[in-house]
């Protein structure tokens, strides 16, 4: 649609301070460009991220979310990245069941050395989230639930 | 013609081995007993197959030694990988016996599963007597164990007609729907 | 309320070449808590700093937040000019504008608009922030060193000639471990004890080197820099201040046949022993599994004929404690039983042996005084056959993994062998050779070339005896699988290297990982080779994988040097980016309903259980609490907890919820 | 107590003389067989050299029928059927899919719960606790015990005795009076199904065994397998040929030797029927 192809998204990433902050670092190094609509948040390690600040990011607004740590083995805290993917997938099922448009949460592996694939994912992830246009659907849930929640 | 069992994809699927684990130590041909027989030995065998060619596939299927295997499982028990080899021998045997690719050498050992198979189909039970007279007719071996039978007999080992199985429709039935299995491969 | 500074730096062009950086600091002074807002062209030279640090004092600032490059960059920088201007370091935070911003976008309205974000988020953020101090470890100036093995000697002496002090214990009665066994080194042949006997003697020797022999660990508590370690000193039942090493009593006991330990089973030994002549200390100690006295109730022969009295029969094990800062972990590793392999038949045919005995038998100290004779009836073998790989790369019977010194032993056994049996023959049953290493395949090919060993491609099925020989039934795969059948007069068997007995035990009473083969695991595979997951806990040597001498060396030096860096501070100090349990005041102490959800999810054992007692000491409630001298920062707890009772310092769920949002709240 | 049989053909024909002696010392062991009723052939090596399908139906038509008949184990003498027979429990049990596959190729149902055991396993449970008390005339000889392929090959599947070096028959045979002497070939191959269609094959495995055992000073063989037993035996001119030797050691099954130390006759132990002849007795 044409109204989307001028959409342009929010979305924030999650990241890990040792690989894939660092990576994103190289990107800007290296100086390969990408889109402007990923806005980056530190975190020590992906096994830091709770997902609950996911759903009040998409609460909040935001079309897109992206998550990314080292690869597996490589965690600076040997398992953290090891304990989100666990929690992620239990998640996925759970945003699955109801409802939620897991496609908005783009889960990935950035090395320290992968400027490249940095770019490449901001890029994939924004063309993606533009496709599926503002997500409005969850705004609006997530008002209703506060007004119950207020109720009781 | 183009045939997609003879690929080690196929050969995984069907036995569950995967002859990838192989890393060609040798061991499974060093305590083979037939291994002095056969033209190609067990593990070339599995290194041939590893390239997953069908020249080299073709190669084992036309083998001498994949009917020499008496599947006495030597190998697999002493095998690092625990590569089931007798099963993939079997395989391949019937592979190359449906492809009419057997080695030549294999005529008589192939004459002779024959024959005891034919004995079963008929009777239920292998009935010795009777598959020996048909081994030698397939074989034109007319005079191999002429000396054998007469002892036998005289010891009470041979029993002159066959013992039948009562329900040998049931048997002629298992036959029939393998050997269809057989043909639609 | 909050009086928030914002330093937008141009970084020359680098910045404000796509980023409108005048813009930026004008929308930044609107948005609410904060007090003062500018650009500047270089904001990490002096007149930049200078300028944070006079905004600070002037505007009476709160936080600070500096729009930059990375903070992997400049935030030590800016943080020190913060704490300089009176601001608590841990109030100012980066926005990265340069690396994930102005460099990675095209000059324009989105990319001034993503930096405007950028920088709101930390403020947000830092409105959020509390005042942190680093956290301060006194430590323990003293280190325990486990297994005195080469590894463990190596430490020692390195940590020691350091100057500080070392408890090194070894559970055998004497150091020395597998290297004192060892005949000859490869590449150089040079011989084991030769270089290794003067390293023991200088343990003894060593004035800042405490040697507990015949002593295990208890257990440990306590945490880097503050260790507290329980050793039990086994009962030796000889006092070694009276004994004057003078032999008479293993020279009297009656229990002559124990297979001796050190020569791999080859020779015997008595019950009461010195295990080798060259033992450190060497001082004997009873057998109590074997000894008559321990055993019957009679004999006490040792005692009757000791001539100063020192044997002292039920004498119990001694515990002690002591306080150590750091701990090196070097218990080194064994060589895999071969019950593993009936089809090589060792323990049917006495001419079937491993390598350590064959170690044994080419050692000028062992049972044969260095001549290669066959233990069966002492003759000198003509054929010998080795096997490598027995155990190793074998997921069927035995491991996995290489165990990667056996290709270079076996090469050097071969080498020994024709040196000292020249009319000999030998063969090398191998599946690939491994010698990677200074000087290795130069060796190997030494063996091969120079001294005629027949090296065979392909593994053997069996080995049984007739006659007297031992035929091997092997195959050479390079003659497409040809049958080689050897009649050999010795067969040696390339015994894998497996982990340690106990090895799982000691890990768990010092909560360190292992993996899967019982091997302990080091904090990185190439970054912290040395390190455990368990701050002040190092490993060294074959204890992590099987290692040749040189790489249990180079770990051991390499593990003193860590200790000596713990060692060299007046005290620990450590980011306070650790995670904290909430507490409050009575009834509730605390949010922490005790699930210790944190406990399972923390890779390093820095979950604590704290007992809060009333005042008749009665338990009321059991919380979780942080360890800080093993946390880490990682998070992982703060994730996991359900009740929110845990939070990280620095990343906290209000920071970080906060930064989050301030995207979205416009 | 009642306990399933399978004799399969070897034992109906070339081998009756181990079907005479099984069940004579089943007799004398107060051992009750109910054989499966109308039982086939098990196949043998010939079903699995060239059809997959046919070498694991046959013998799952034996194990229906044994659940049909209510057997919970059956005793199976001849090492080949118990080797096909396990091996198709054991795959059958792996695979659903081939487990539904071939109960339609069989037409019946089958669920795969019965025990098999082999002879010796049989011998072990009802004879090794009550075998020395019954012993009236020790069995004084060397021996080899024999054990082949088919009884501990493969080790995952039947997990019988010690792969490399069994020792359940040495024991049992040591147990009647005899020696078991240590040799090199206990578990290689005899030449199994090639005696009729490659003896050259068979006089060099078995002959090459046959020196061994004789060698090491055997004065018997001690066989659980017809077809061990009818390469040693029926060829042995084929294997002294070979050999250019005149060995007349003979083979005994194991039942044959219990049952003689038990006191039973050479007839009932059926050892006329062998070609070398049993000249220890």
């Amino acid at each position: 649609m044409d109204e989307n192809s001028e959409f342009e998204p929010n979305i924030v990433a999650f990241v890990c301070n040792w690989c894939t902050y660092a990576g994103a670092d190289l990107t800007g190094t290296s100086r390969l460009k990408y889109a402007t609509n990923v806005k980056i948040v530190r975190f020590p390690c992906t096994g830091r991220i709770d997902f609950m600040l996911l759903l009040k990011a998409f609460a909040g607004g935001a079309d897109g979310i992206i998550v990314s740590g080292c690869h597996p083995n490589d965690c600076h805290y040997t398992s953290g990245n090891f304990h989100a993917r666990r929690r992620w997938m239990a998640l996925h099922n759970l945003l699955e069941l109801v409802g939620i448009d897991v496609r908005r949460v783009r889960y990935s592996w950035v090395s320290a050395a992968e400027g490249a694939k940095w770019a490449d994912l901001v890029n994939s992830t924004v063309a993606d989230i533009r496709r599926f246009g503002p997500y409005t659907e969850y705004q609006n849930v997530a008002k209703q639930l506060e007004m119950e929640d207020s109720h009781e | 013609m183009k045939n997609n069992s003879n690929t080690i994809n196929d050969l995984h699927v069907k036995t569950g081995v995967d002859i990838n684990r192989c890393y060609q130590c040798g061991k499974c041909t060093a305590g083979c007993v037939l291994a002095d027989e056969m033209d190609l030995s067990p593990n070339y065998i599995i290194r041939l197959l590893q390239t997953d060619t069908s020249d080299n596939f073709d190669k084992v299927l036309r083998s001498k030694a994949i009917w020499l295997c008496l599947n006495c499982e030597n190998c697999v028990g002493r095998c690092p990988m625990e590569i089931d080899i007798p099963k993939v021998m079997d395989y391949m045997r019937e592979l190359s016996f449906q492809q009419k690719k057997q080695h030549q050498a294999a005529h008589s050992i192939i004459a002779f599963h024959e024959s005891f198979l034919d004995s079963i189909k008929y009777t239920g039970h292998l009935y010795e007597l009777g598959m020996i007279a048909d081994f030698k007719s397939r074989t034109f071996h007319l005079m191999q164990d002429v000396k054998l039978a007469p002892k036998m007999w005289l010891r009470g080992k041979l029993n002159l007609l066959p013992e039948m199985v009562k329900d040998i429709h049931a048997i002629k039935a298992i036959f029939s729907r393998t050997q269809n299995k057989r043909k639609n491969l | 309320m909050s009086k928030i500074g914002v330093f937008i730096c141009h970084c020359g062009e680098n910045i404000s070449g796509t980023v409108d950086c005048e813009k930026v600091a004008t929308e930044l002074s609107k948005v609410e808590g904060v007090a003062y807002s500018t650009d500047y062209k270089y904001m990490c030279s002096d007149p930049g700093q200078t300028l944070i640090k006079e905004a600070i004092k002037t505007h009476h600032l709160t936080g600070v937040v500096v729009g930059s490059c990375s903070p992997r960059m400049h935030e030590v920088t800016f943080r020190k000019a913060c704490a300089e201007a009176g601001l608590n370091p841990y109030m100012c935070e980066i926005a990265n504008l340069r690396e994930h911003c102005s460099w990675v976008h095209e000059k324009g309205e989105a990319t001034t608009e993503k930096a405007i974000s950028l920088v709101t988020m930390l403020v947000e953020k830092v409105k959020k922030n509390k005042p942190l101090t680093s956290i301060q470890v006194p430590i323990t100036k003293k280190a325990l060193v486990i297994g005195g093995g080469i590894a463990g000697i190596q430490a020692s002496l390195d940590i020691a000639n350091c100057g500080h002090q070392v408890i090194l214990i070894e559970k055998d009665p004497s150091i020395g471990g597998h290297m004192s066994q060892l005949s000859e080194t490869f590449p150089t042949l040079d011989c084991s004890q030769c270089i290794l006997t003067p390293r023991m003697v200088e343990v003894a020797q060593h004035p800042n080197i405490t040697l507990y022999t015949y002593a295990e660990l208890e257990k440990v508590e306590g945490s880097i820099g503050n260790f507290q370690a329980t050793i039990r000193l086994k009962a030796k039942s000889v006092d070694p201040k009276l004994c004057t090493a003078c032999g008479l009593c293993s020279s009297k006991c009656p229990q002559k046949k124990i297979p001796s330990e050190f020569n791999a089973g080859l020779g015997t030994r008595t019950a009461i022993y010195v295990p080798f002549p060259q033992a450190v200390p060497n001082k004997p100690v009873i057998d109590k599994e074997h000894c008559n006295y321990y055993q019957k109730g009679k004999c006490q022969v040792c005692q009757k004929n000791c001539p100063t009295g020192a044997i002292e029969f039920d004498k119990p094990d001694e515990l002690i404690t002591e306080a150590v800062g750091a701990i090196v972990v070097t218990t080194g590793f064994n060589v895999l039983g071969t019950d593993f392999f009936p089809e090589y038949g060792y323990g049917k045919y006495k001419d079937v042996i491993t390598g350590l005995q064959f170690e044994r038998l080419a050692s000028a100290s062992g049972p044969t005084l260095g001549e290669i004779r066959r233990p069966s009836d002492g003759q000198i073998p003509k054929k010998i056959v080795f096997i490598a790989c027995a155990g190793s790369r074998d997921p069927a019977k035995g491991i996995p993994y290489c165990s990667k010194i056996c290709c270079m032993y076996t090469a050097k056994h071969a080498m020994l062998y024709q040196h000292k049996v020249h009319e000999g023959e030998s063969y090398v049953f191998y599946m690939d050779i491994r010698a990677g290493g200074k000087n290795y395949e130069e060796f190997v090919r030494r063996a091969i070339e120079e001294d005629g060993v027949n090296y065979v491609r392909g593994r053997v099925a069996r080995v049984y005896e007739k006659n007297g020989k031992l035929i091997v039934k092997g195959v050479d795969t390079l003659l497409a699988g040809a049958q080689v059948e050897i009649e050999a007069d010795m067969v040696v068997l390339a015994t894998a290297g497996v982990s340690n007995q106990g090895a799982e035990q000691l890990a768990q009473k010092m909560h360190i990982s292992y993996d899967p083969y019982k091997f302990f695991a080091e904090a990185h595979p190439k970054l912290k080779p040395v390190e455990t997951n368990t701050a002040g806990i190092f490993l060294a040597g074959a204890c992590q994988a099987p290692k040749d001498i040189p790489d249990t060396v180079g770990t051991a030096s390499g593990a003193a040097v860590k200790v000596a860096c713990l060692f060299s501070q007046a005290q620990l100090i450590r980011e306070p980016l650790i995670a904290v349990v909430n507490r409050s005041g009575p009834p509730s102490f605390s949010t922490c309903v005790g699930c210790f959800m944190c406990e399972t999810a923390c890779p390093y054992h820095a979950i604590e259980r704290e007992e809060i007692k009333n005042r008749n000491g009665e338990v009321l409630k059991v919380v979780a609490k942080v360890n800080p001298g093993l946390c880490q920062g990682c998070g992982t707890c703060v994730a996991f907890c359900r009740s929110k009772s845990i939070d990280i310092q620095g990343y906290s769920n209000e920071e970080m919820y906060a930064e989050v949002m301030s995207l979205f709240n416009n | 107590m009642n306990i399933g049989f399978y004799p399969g053909c070897s034992l109906k024909g070339s081998s009756k003389e181990y079907n005479e002696s099984v069940l004579a010392l089943g007799k004398a062991l107060d051992i009750e067989f109910e054989e499966i009723k109308d039982w086939n052939c098990c196949g043998a090596s010939s079903a699995h050299a060239l059809s997959k399908e046919l070498s694991l139906s046959l013998p799952a038509r034996v194990l229906a029928l044994a659940e049909q008949q209510g057997l919970k184990e059956i005793v199976v003498p001849c090492a080949a059927c118990y080797n096909r027979l396990s091996t198709t429990q054991y795959e059958l049990a792996q695979n659903e899919e081939l487990r539904e596959e071939i109960a339609k190729i069989i037409d019946m149902s089958y669920k795969g719960g019965v025990k098999i055991l082999n002879v010796l396993q049989l011998l072990q449970r009802f004879a090794s606790d009550v075998i020395e008390s019954k012993v009236v005339k020790p069995f004084s000889h060397q021996v080899a015990c024999y054990y082949g392929c088919l009884l501990v090959r493969p080790h995952k599947i039947l997990q019988f005795d010690q792969v490399e070096n069994p020792q359940i028959m040495d024991l049992l045979m040591s147990k009647i009076g005899a020696t078991p002497i240590d040799w090199a070939f206990k578990t290689e191959c005899c030449g199994g199904g090639f005696s009729v269609s490659r003896t050259d094959i068979v006089s060099k495995l078995s002959g090459n065994l046959l020196k061994d055992a004789v060698d090491r000073g055997a004065k018997a063989i001690i066989v659980a397998c017809p077809m061990c037993h009818s390469n040693l035996d029926m060829r042995r001119p084929e294997i002294n040929e070979y050999l250019n030797a005149n060995i007349e050691v003979p083979v005994l099954y194991i039942t044959q030797a219990i049952g003689l130390a038990l006191g039973l006759s050479p007839e009932a132990l059926g050892l006329e029927r062998h070609f070398v002849p049993v000249s220890l007795i």
